[in-house]
């Protein structure tokens, strides 16, 4: 049977199954395959917050959802074309999203009485009528899955177990996917375990073979390469590439990299992949707890390393009386926090941008620090850098604020070439830099660089320029103990100063306004870019008049922020707090921004956001 | 006092010499001492400021970190590198450092109430991990900066400002929980002596891995006097024990008293006058397990206990930071240097032309 | 010989020494002796950080300031109008601050060679013009003392430490105070050495008859007894005043305090004057560190006692994710940060506002808390019960935030009656609150009262209502874990409104607007009261208009914060940091109010403050 | 196996008791339970729901108090008071709740990463007071919640996500450390041996302070069979020793393996064939001073090490809490209880008519 093959510009695809149905891997080479084809693409896993909550149950829920298409994106979508969910679990708790008319792929093996019963399914939504809005495709995929691989000698679970081979099999033929990634990566998976490989290899195929020949699909879809820029791609997620970043600045500024961390989620992934370069010279140490953390990654920036503390919400609240001490020391030191939902514990694997005002200000007395966020999940490698550059040309300490749907989130990179990554020259003071009145030369930890501000970076095993730092407030110079109380409020202005003086450092906020006269500026900052973007975007495409800009600096602001939100006569922010930026930019700039605010766990929606835009247009 | 040396100079192998002889004035930063006076804080500062000379390091090499506390303060009046750090932080931040630098010398500095209240977390895990660093803990028995708390070495019914009526709490043993945490080395001397002091400084500075240094120290102001026992002539003799490797332990002004084992798994206080010498206990500073360095230093737990000093345990066993920067060579002499460039475009790739 | 009498309206005197002098106490004294004459007075200690810095050394100075008036004062005054300096090192750091034509008495006994150089004099000042503009007292107090005290059998030593109370006696004389609570007080100290007692009480003789006879004094003062409220008064530092209102809250609330604490200063005291009262049931646990104290105090709460936990910037910033885990958690809890001169260890004796934003937004995630400022050493007391009655209300951790000018500082406190105390009813959750689809009932620990948003306090012991809490987020009413996104958002948004609606039980801003039309506003909150007051009166006094209003509620704002605001064309916001309060005002009402700030870990003086005034009524 | 007592339920004495006989299912609450198929978490809290109904106190007045990670978990699937707080700060919170709630048993659950790495300074604090709670470390040697970094009870080489080449640092020994921390209740003992487990449980429940209880468990996802050696039939009588009180120190299917002392101040293991019966030791959980329990605790560090399990030592001292409410006693019965109005009218005082 030939099929229809139906264009399409965009799909966006979510799997959701148990936490012991490999989701997430289903997810990641169906993308691969995807990033392979030439589609743009961008993914959002979404973890629960057990390990493994008792199997068939909702909290036991994992999904990945992925949008491509033959342009560019940079969400992976609102709600899903087509939903595949492995057990009534995954139905349960993904159906409210899928349109009408969607396609729904089920696999009705698990749809047994006793897992419906565990969710609470009274009848079997594939036997009522509740399903009956959407394209649902009944196909018992474990049983398809077991009986392919009949004559293998792998246990029943392993067979079982590959039933997601299947569904990927099935959903590559469905969008006609280059599968050669898919079966590298499985010989590599399993390259111990051979008969596994060909197992999982042959589920695979069957499940290709089954869109073929079934008559449930009568349609295929095409989805069209994106036009890209030429080079060598690759897939990436944020937490990598903030690690890639690192490790980049760490080779241009020809600092060796240590990282003190403690594992966290959503940030673990980082101390995870630094622990694997120490070809790089990287040391990671995971410490007894994030004060260590921080601790021993400022003392090693003493000692003239590239510090690094990686960490979520909680683990920030114990690192902040280190992080004043760091400002005080005024030492370079990167402090990467991958927001995820608060307060307290809150939803550890959930996104949210809350922290941005504990980043600001959550430390006793007057200790700025400046603040960079990513935007996407491939920006995450050049906001590392950045960090690098503020925090080793200023000698500070500098926020790196990512955050979950980030850190896990992908998306295809245009590798960078090495030769074009900015230069980070960093010196050491080698020289006594000052004189007694007496004129003999002395060395002053304090004296700062005129620009900048910045003070001397001289590290232990430098002959000469032995000399003491601390906490205890310094004589402006010499950085000697001073309890001057005119001292004090100089050296309090100045470091205020310095970060301030940040700004005349980093580019202008561009404003994307194409018509030039809207009168309502979007304002963003972190990971709602994609979703705003897309917002932007529809309500553009329905002739409404919006300008967007997004802050990757959010401390200092770029030099001209003032002058773009009072260009504006109206500024809607829109972000996943109770409006922390907003409250920035109204006190700063005394603009009546408005707000727009969720807290639920989640990434916005392009739609909601859409709505909210034109309701302020409306307005 | 013999000093137990694993390998020589081991702790220091890393650590850039000097054929200049220095003085203690090298070593005397320009900053004015500001203990109170007769604190016996003065009396550390000088042994190190003498000490260290010795050691015939190039004193940039040599940095001391500290947390907050009096004691704290000790880094501004050593001229060497420093950092006055934030309370009982100080075996972190030089546990960082020592990693990254193992061309370092790296003193740490806290109180009772910097290293075994606020910091203890970090102080057993340096020790357990055995990271290259010199722990000296300053141990006065009472919060001194903060003028006059009890501290979790104080001894029980400490009447102070937070304890009107008397603490009720069993204070650590630092040497005790300092073995219980793994320590490679653990030693304990007291201030005003300054001869054992210096011996054991520098057997802390020998030892390669981490060295932890229990020295009594007399606060002059809050809590004056607790160890007079261990330090007026008429009693130290008969109070303290001086442990030297090697050696039986005896004590008492004419090794009159001596220390043995019990056959129920404990140590008594015998005469040595009554028993046959044989049978006293020798001490070994190097027994791989820390039973019995752990039992010694229980001693002084038991009424009209005796303290020992001296170094109670030195064991070669790996350095963190040494195998941490192992790792990184092995690494290297495997796959050669990171190569920037391969590693972006490490993994699925594709290219769009 | 009959001296002169002249009359002072006010007088300010600081008594200067090495910390070894024992100025503090003779500071303490003649407060004593002032209250009892009936003045009002305001009083400053200013300690060093050192506990005992080398005698004569700079960093060793200790110095107490008073003001007395035959009025209400609410300062400490700016410039004394009488230096006591005990040594060269004294007189080197304060004679800045005396203005010309001051009296200047000076202990010459000190001022020798080596003491002289000690502090960097060439010359002595005594000898040289260089004091050419005081009235300089040149007294060599330790000889007089020594030689008074000749024939008592105590030390030399003992003899010259008696000097500060022959100083005492000659500025006793000067004022003419009443000696009796002086006399009593040196009985009761020295009741175990009755030869000490009687050699001092000899020394403040000798002081006072030495003013009596000495040609240096032609003058003596009267400062006439200041009209107050009648009743019973007594002097009372900040620090006590809190743990006083603390105490009384317990007593109100008949709830037992439960303090967790870790030393630190200025908030040690706190500690120290809590473990007194054991009679009062008050449990005081000196912690390990200050995440211990602030974690005991919630597990006491978490047990239905009144949980407490002081400290200052380092600690709070270490507090800050159990803080976030009490916002969670729902319970009252009190947290004291006695603010300090920041960032980092700072010039931790020294007063400094830097912590409010802390307050406000340190910890992750949306995590909102109430806080409470007392406005002079005795306020502190209604203060505590203030934070103590929103906490146990509104069931909420309380952010109580007083500073090292407050704490050690002393004012007189009409003490007042017990009957007169708010009245705290707390009531205990005893019954089930709700009934399950099936009706059966059961208890939800998160269903809250309809008014105030709180939730019911069940304590362990309580049988039927056993229930579990924790930092992960929580289903409306139930309680029970939840990662429903739009629960998540109700929650944060609950949490939100709970503190937000205080409002509705706090007293509207206050200002004070003598004439009605004054269209500039002086805002303050916490110590600043005193200056802010005494610069307005003497801008008014000059007959410039200007309005004063002073917030004891920081979060949430009183109701008619707002309109107070917006009334004013200007609004001047002094602030002893670098404007934390404006940036709150500033984002919510947007009024671009201006800061004065100064960063010096001093109080405001009422000159500056005035001035500043001045400089923007005539703008 | 025979519990030591120290006078009784002496632990319990002032929790309320009931006569109405409780269940398991009275202490399984409603919540779903939510560890990984086969977690070793599983027998632990099904011993607990069992056991707990069995100390006849009211159920309303226990408290189970944790941190974070899987173990920490446990306090809502208990339908008693508990709180699941934050990562590593359980002992610190359960000390504010125990002081000022005699009435009531307080129990602390955490994994050793919540106990011995973040939060390892409140547990030790906690046991040196000598608080009176129970303190359970569910022990997989691993971080289960951030799935599967070391931990520091880890072994040496250990390979995870965060130490791709194998882990470098020496772990705690979690009954050393806690020995070395003044504790006055230390046991080991196993997830899946019910009984043992369960007579280890009632023993620190009927202890008066801070009972510590290692119970080494079983994450089966991502260090499954790290105790297998001490659970397999085959190996588990030669790899395991159980301490007994009263009881000379026997192991081995026959009980052929012994420990006594050598006469080098250390432990051996010796065929009980070949030695008199007399000579082994004796196990005694009362001894005033730890270091013999702190020996035993050694037993495991060696290569071919055998694990003690069972109570280490269990010894009477005054308990933090009950001291911090004695002295309020005292005080109010000295003076009688506060009164307000006197308290704000003390020190000096004038009367403005
Ligand atoms: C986070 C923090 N908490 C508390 C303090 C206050 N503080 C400073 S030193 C100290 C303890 C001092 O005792 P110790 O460490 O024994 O040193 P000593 O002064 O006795 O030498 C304390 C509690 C602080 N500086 N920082
Ligand atoms: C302050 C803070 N840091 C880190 C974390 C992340 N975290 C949660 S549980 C855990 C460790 C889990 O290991 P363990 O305590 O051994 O418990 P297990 O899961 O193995 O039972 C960590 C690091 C956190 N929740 N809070
Ligand atoms: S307070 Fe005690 S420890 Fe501190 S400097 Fe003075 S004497 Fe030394
Ligand atoms: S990860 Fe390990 S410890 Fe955690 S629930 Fe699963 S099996 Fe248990
Ligand atoms: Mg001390
Ligand atoms: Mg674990």
């Amino acid at each position: 049977m030939t099929k229809q093959v139906q264009q399409r510009e965009r799909v966006i695809i979510r799997f959701a199954g148990d936490s012991g149905d490999g989701m997430q891997l289903t997810g990641d080479r169906f993308t691969s395959e995807t990033a392979e084809f030439g589609n743009d693409i961008s993914t959002w896993p979404d973890f629960p917050a057990e390990i493994r909550a008792p199997a068939g149950t909702l909290p036991g829920v994992s999904a990945f959802q992925l949008q491509f298409a033959d342009h560019d994106v940079t969400t992976p979508g609102d709600a899903p074309d087509v939903l595949v969910t492995m057990n009534p679990a995954a139905l349960k708790s993904q159906i409210a999203d899928l349109p009408a008319g969607g396609d729904l792929i089920v696999n009705s093996d698990e749809f047994t009485k006793r897992n419906l019963a565990k969710v609470g399914y009274a009848t079997n939504p594939l036997e009522d009528d509740s399903l009956s809005s959407y394209q649902v495709h009944s196909i018992p995929l474990t049983s398809l899955t077991v009986k392919a691989l009949e004559g293998y000698s792998i246990t029943r679970k392993d067979a079982e177990r590959a039933k997601n081979m299947f569904a990927l099999g099935l959903l590559s033929w469905l969008y006609n996917r280059p599968i050669e990634t898919t079966l590298a990566f499985l010989e590599r998976k399993f390259a111990k375990t051979p008969e596994l490989a060909r197992a999982n290899i042959t589920a695979f195929n069957a499940g290709w073979s089954f869109g073929e020949t079934t008559e449930d699909f009568t349609v295929r879809y095409e989805v069209k390469p994106a036009v890209m820029p030429r080079g060598l791609y690759r897939n990436i997620t944020g937490n990598t590439a903030l690690a890639y970043g690192l490790i980049a600045a760490g080779v241009q500024s020809k600092l060796s990299l240590f990282l003190g961390s403690y594992p966290i989620t959503p940030a673990s992934d980082i101390l995870h992949e630094l622990s694997k370069h120490k070809r790089f010279g990287v040391r990671t140490f995971q410490a007894e707890d994030e004060i260590a953390g921080v601790g021993a990654a400022l003392g090693a920036a003493f000692g003239g390393a590239l510090g690094i503390t990686t960490t979520s919400g909680p683990g920030v609240d114990l690192k902040s009386e280190a992080i004043g001490l760091a400002v005080a020391l005024e030492l370079p030191l990167i402090i990467c926090d991958i927001q995820r939902a608060g307060p307290s514990t809150g939803m550890p694997t959930k996104a949210e941008q809350s922290d941005l005002l504990l980043a600001m200000f959550g430390r006793h007395g007057e200790a700025p620090v400046p603040i960079v966020a990513p935007q996407s999940p491939a920006d995450c490698f050049d906001a590392a850098i950045e960090a690098v550059r503020i925090a080793t040309t200023y000698r500070t300490p500098v926020f790196l604020l990512s955050d979950a749907y980030l850190a896990n989130g992908s998306e295809p990179w245009l590798v960078p070439d090495v030769a074009t990554l900015p230069e980070l020259n960093v010196e050491f003071a080698t020289e006594l830099n000052h004189h007694k009145p007496d004129g003999t030369p002395e060395f002053w930890p304090y004296l700062r660089d005129p620009e900048t501000l910045a003070r001397p970076w001289a590290i232990p095993g430098t002959p000469g320029l032995e000399h003491r730092i601390g906490g205890i407030e310094k004589a402006d110079g010499s950085g000697n103990i001073s309890y001057d109380p005119s001292n004090h409020d100089t050296m309090v202005r100045l470091r205020q100063a310095k970060v301030d003086g940040i700004a005349a450092s980093i580019p202008p906020l561009e404003v994307d306004d194409p018509t030039g006269d809207a009168d309502l500026l979007v304002l963003g900052w972190g990971s709602t870019y994609g979703p705003i973007g897309a917002a932007v975007r529809d309500v553009r495409d329905e002739g409404g008049k919006v300008a967007q800009a997004h802050l990757r600096h959010l401390n200092p602001f770029p030099a001209n922020t003032g002058d773009v939100v009072s260009r504006y006569s109206r500024v809607l922010i829109p972000e996943m707090n109770l409006g922390q930026l907003a409250m920035l930019i109204r006190a700063r700039f005394l603009v009546d921004a408005m707000s727009y605010t969720s807290v639920r766990g989640l990434p916005f929606k392009a739609v909601e956001l859409s709505e909210a835009i034109r309701e302020v247009l409306s307005s | 006092m013999s000093i137990p040396l694993q390998g020589g100079r081991k702790g220091l192998d890393l650590v850039p010499v000097t054929d200049e002889q220095a003085t203690k004035k090298d070593y005397t930063s320009d900053q004015e001492v500001r203990w109170c006076p007769g604190c016996g804080d003065y009396a550390i500062l000088a042994a190190v400021q003498s000490f260290l000379p010795d050691l015939g390091l190039r004193r940039e090499n040599i940095v001391c970190i500290s947390g907050i506390g009096c004691a704290a303060r000790f880094p501004y009046y050593l001229n060497t590198y420093g950092m006055h750090s934030i309370h009982g932080r100080a075996p972190a931040i030089a546990t960082g450092l020592a990693t990254s630098r193992p061309d370092l010398s790296v003193w740490v500095i806290g109180g009772d109430g910097d290293f075994m209240s606020i910091g203890g977390n970090h102080l057993i895990h340096a020790l357990r991990r055995n990271v290259n660093l010199k722990l000296l803990l300053f141990n006065n028995r009472i919060y001194g900066l903060t003028k006059g708390q009890y501290s979790p070495t104080s001894e029980v019914g400490k009447i102070t400002k937070s304890t009107p009526v008397g603490s009720i709490d069993t204070p650590f043993n630092p040497v005790s929980l300092a073995l219980g945490a793994e320590a490679t080395f653990v030693a304990r001397t007291i201030d005003s002596d300054r001869k054992h002091l210096t011996s054991v400084l520098r057997a802390a500075a020998e030892h390669r891995g981490a060295a932890f240094v229990e020295i009594l120290q007399n606060c002059d102001i809050f809590n004056d006097g607790a160890f007079d026992v261990l330090k007026n002539p008429e009693t130290r003799d008969t109070a303290v024990v001086r442990l030297e490797h090697g050696k039986a332990i005896t004590f008492g002004a004419n090794g009159e008293k001596g220390v043995r084992l019990t056959g129920r798994g404990g140590l008594e206080v015998v005469d040595t006058s009554k028993v046959k010498s044989e049978t006293l206990l020798v001490h070994d500073v190097s027994h791989t397990e820390p039973a019995l360095a752990f039992m010694l230093s229980r001693l002084g737990n038991v009424d009209d206990g005796v303290t020992p000093i001296g170094v109670f345990r030195a064991v070669d066993q790996p350095a963190y930071d040494d195998q941490v920067n192992a790792q990184i060579e092995q690494a290297q002499a495997a796959a050669g240097t990171g190569d920037l460039a391969a590693l972006l475009a490490s993994g699925d790739t594709w290219t769009i032309n």
